[in-house]
């Protein structure tokens, strides 16, 4: 069988060009945040990119116990003006004083952004996955997320129509892979990551350890072969 | 000016709302702080967006500390036994579904049929949704922890709000830093007051009406 | 903490009254049926109770490895006119000469009869375990699943919009449990057990061994204690 | 009569279509049979809808069974390397979304654009749908492996389909117990026949023009 290792991450993303849609996994700060992919991306150049992930980027400044600069993640993408477009939730600086880079290039008009509520983000990701047309959802009904959306009355209860998103790429982030790409994480690392995987047509996966088929018991496997296509073991000196 | 309760106290009176074997969520700043006074003998389930349900208190730097173990704030946190872990879609499902009992939000403003601004002032930046709204509409309770007034002394308790909304009508209490307060159908009312405090001057601060309870207490402070 | 361990079956159902909606796990045969809670169900004798399982009930009829009598599932609701109304997808006896007593009742019109394909069924369990309003779905477009429902054109796509369900109670077979309700499942045995867990406004389970909290790798659970709400650990002479 | 290809030789045919690494859900009854016939040295992921991926061969009575590894059909299959277990949800999610490369079902009738109808026959019981209209919906790839005429000589290749639908325009091939059929949008082209089969013999068996493929081949059956 066509092996799903790839020996580099600058190979595993080849074929991401201008343009791209990308989902990445993670929720914030470093924990199941796929970093080394990530490096990869910066470094490939790729222009025009929508991204759709929790965060708009973190990295550059401090949050809970993650310190600015002992990590990456997306926000490396907008500082080299890589980015047309991010779906997300949490877009904005958790600091009340300073702004992150993607706030700058919203405000200078760089950047477009769409904010949904963090359950939405995950639920249009399983339209996506799951091959539903759409979805009503109760969350945002009354605020400003309903905007431009329909609205429906079920039961005497107000949703919104929310519709699929299908990126074309996910960056993971695992803790233990078999060759057929099953998948396992650790704690809280699991978070976005299974749901990303599922919702791409390519998932891409960086993951601490590579086991031959039969080392994971099939009762524990957390995201299923099938919705992985390409993965990088992180190397010794890889960002963990 | 007269004490206010500051941001300990204030979590200690949360916590107080706790009940063995519930599952709660506890918003981003003031409300994580509740984590830590859970009472003697009661098993509370802490749920997580991010994806953990029934996780334990926050550690402090230098001690054991599980890199890949952290709450929504970021914060690491202890495993508890009977810990489980899922995907962040299950934790909004567990959430937007009703199956989570107690949702503990910070807030910018409510207002007295219970909407709730907690997400965005619209002088800063572009905001964070994050999980506040979908935690809003699916709790069993919510209840706002937050001070009484804003730094220069206006009520956050407003017949309207002006901030964008995070939901409507989700309220069910409020635990300020000088009352508690009940939002019913008929109308806010006033449980509580903190100690010192009396109800005229607690109405003095709060825009709305406030109904004062026939068994009006003094806030119990003690964990 | 009230325990959520009740020590027999009748215990644990001692609330289904007349009237009342269950969601039954499992797929077909005995794998992930839960069989005790069933059988304490027939004993009770609640009455016009509305079933959601996959099959309409196989134990009466041999079936790939199953064989007739060796074990029960919901077959022996209907045999002792307990059912008003089946919600399922593989309702009929799967021989192409003998009818199930689901079969025999429908035609007498003794019993209502919703047929839906076998991923819509858990979809829409989904939306109701997850507050959705409803989901739109391809599944079923020009067959007789589309009667009576709305559809929408998507993207060029036609959908049927499907609606909740949300059981009163599940019936879920387990092969692991830990006090505070964490369940574990074994290989085919999880099939749709999860699911009706998590549809359920209260979910009960059988299960083979009760540990206590910290038994279980938070890791591998599947079903969440959120979802579990009373338990019974199957006795020595239970059915298996 | 001219002979007809048995059902195990039908699988052998079905299984030439296997590539290496594919994703394969196989239908009830004769489908199923093709999971013996895997080419050596390709690895299938079979998948089922009860939710199993990448299960092996079935295992016929008294060999080694475990009791909770169940085919959808009810046979136990053995587990392979690299197999992964999940619940009902995510096993439908996997071929409504279009995750799963190729399934293959049995028919009562093929229309010649592709509409498909294999659950029920009105003249029997209450229907069973099961996974095959999402089957049908979802997959990349869908073909169909039936005998080609009713037990009374009548075309299951048919201009309409008279039975209640599974979904329509979805069947992307035919394996017949005579002939080896593509759908496209031009029409039917009959690419292979069955030793000692005329493709005018086969049109005859066929309600639809069959278009004769340049390339016609005799069936290759061996395995």
């Amino acid at each position: 069988m066509t092996s799903k290792v790839f020996s580099s991450f600058a190979e595993a993303i080849y074929d991401i060009g201008d343009g791209a849609t990308i989902a990445i996994g993670g929720f914030g700060g470093s924990v199941g945040m796929a970093q080394n992919l990530i490096l990869a991306l910066r470094d490939k150049g790729s222009k025009d990119l929508t991204l759709i992930s929790n965060t708009g980027g973190l990295c550059e400044l401090s949050l809970g116990g993650f310190i600015a600069g002992t990590y990456v993640d997306h926000a490396i993408l907008f500082q080299n003006k890589q980015v047309k477009k991010m779906i997300g939730s949490y877009l904005g600086s958790p600091s009340p004083t300073t702004l992150s880079s993607l706030e700058k290039q919203w405000q200078a008009g760089e950047v477009e952004v769409e904010t949904l509520p963090q359950g939405t983000l995950s639920a249009r990701m399983l339209a996506g996955g799951a091959g539903y047309g759409g979805i009503y959802i109760p969350t945002g009904v009354g605020t400003i997320v309903e905007k431009g959306k329909e609205k429906r009355i079920i039961h005497g209860k107000e949703y919104i129509l929310e519709f699929p998103l299908k990126p074309e790429f996910a960056f993971v982030r695992a803790y233990k892979a078999d060759t057929t790409g099953n998948l396992i994480y650790r704690l809280a690392a699991r978070n976005m990551n299974p749901i990303a995987a599922k919702a791409a047509s390519v998932t891409i996966v960086e993951v601490d350890e590579i086991v031959d088929p039969g080392g994971l018991d099939p009762d524990i496997i957390v995201t299923p072969g099938i919705y992985v296509h390409r993965m990088v073991k992180i190397p010794k000196g890889g960002k963990k | 000016m007269k004490r206010t309760l500051d941001n300990e106290t204030m979590a200690k009176r949360v916590a107080q709302e706790f009940e063995d074997g519930m599952v709660v969520n506890l918003g981003f700043g003031m409300p994580i702080l509740a984590a830590n006074f859970v009472p003697e003998g009661k098993r509370i389930f802490f749920h997580a967006e991010n994806g953990i349900l029934g996780y334990g208190s926050i550690i402090q730097e230098g001690q054991d500390i599980d890199p890949d173990l952290i709450n929504p704030g970021g914060l690491y946190v202890r495993p508890l036994p009977g810990m489980s872990v899922f995907n962040h879609e299950e934790a909004f499902d567990m959430i937007r579904g009703g199956h989570v009992d107690l949702v503990v939000l910070g807030a910018l403003q409510v207002s007295k049929n219970g909407d709730l601004a907690n997400w965005f002032n619209p002088a800063k930046g572009i905001g964070n949704i994050g999980g506040a709204m979908d935690l809003a509409v699916g709790a069993k309770k919510v209840i706002v922890v937050m001070e009484h007034t804003t730094k220069d002394g206006k009520s956050k308790i407003l017949n309207e709000c002006t901030f964008p909304l995070t939901a409507r009508e989700c309220v069910d209490m409020i635990i300020s830093d000088i009352a508690t307060i009940e939002l019913t159908p008929g109308g806010m009312i006033l449980k509580e007051v903190a100690p010192g405090w009396s109800s005229e001057e607690v109405q003095s601060l709060t825009e709305p009406h406030l109904i004062v309870a026939d068994d009006l207490k003094e806030m119990d402070l003690r964990v």
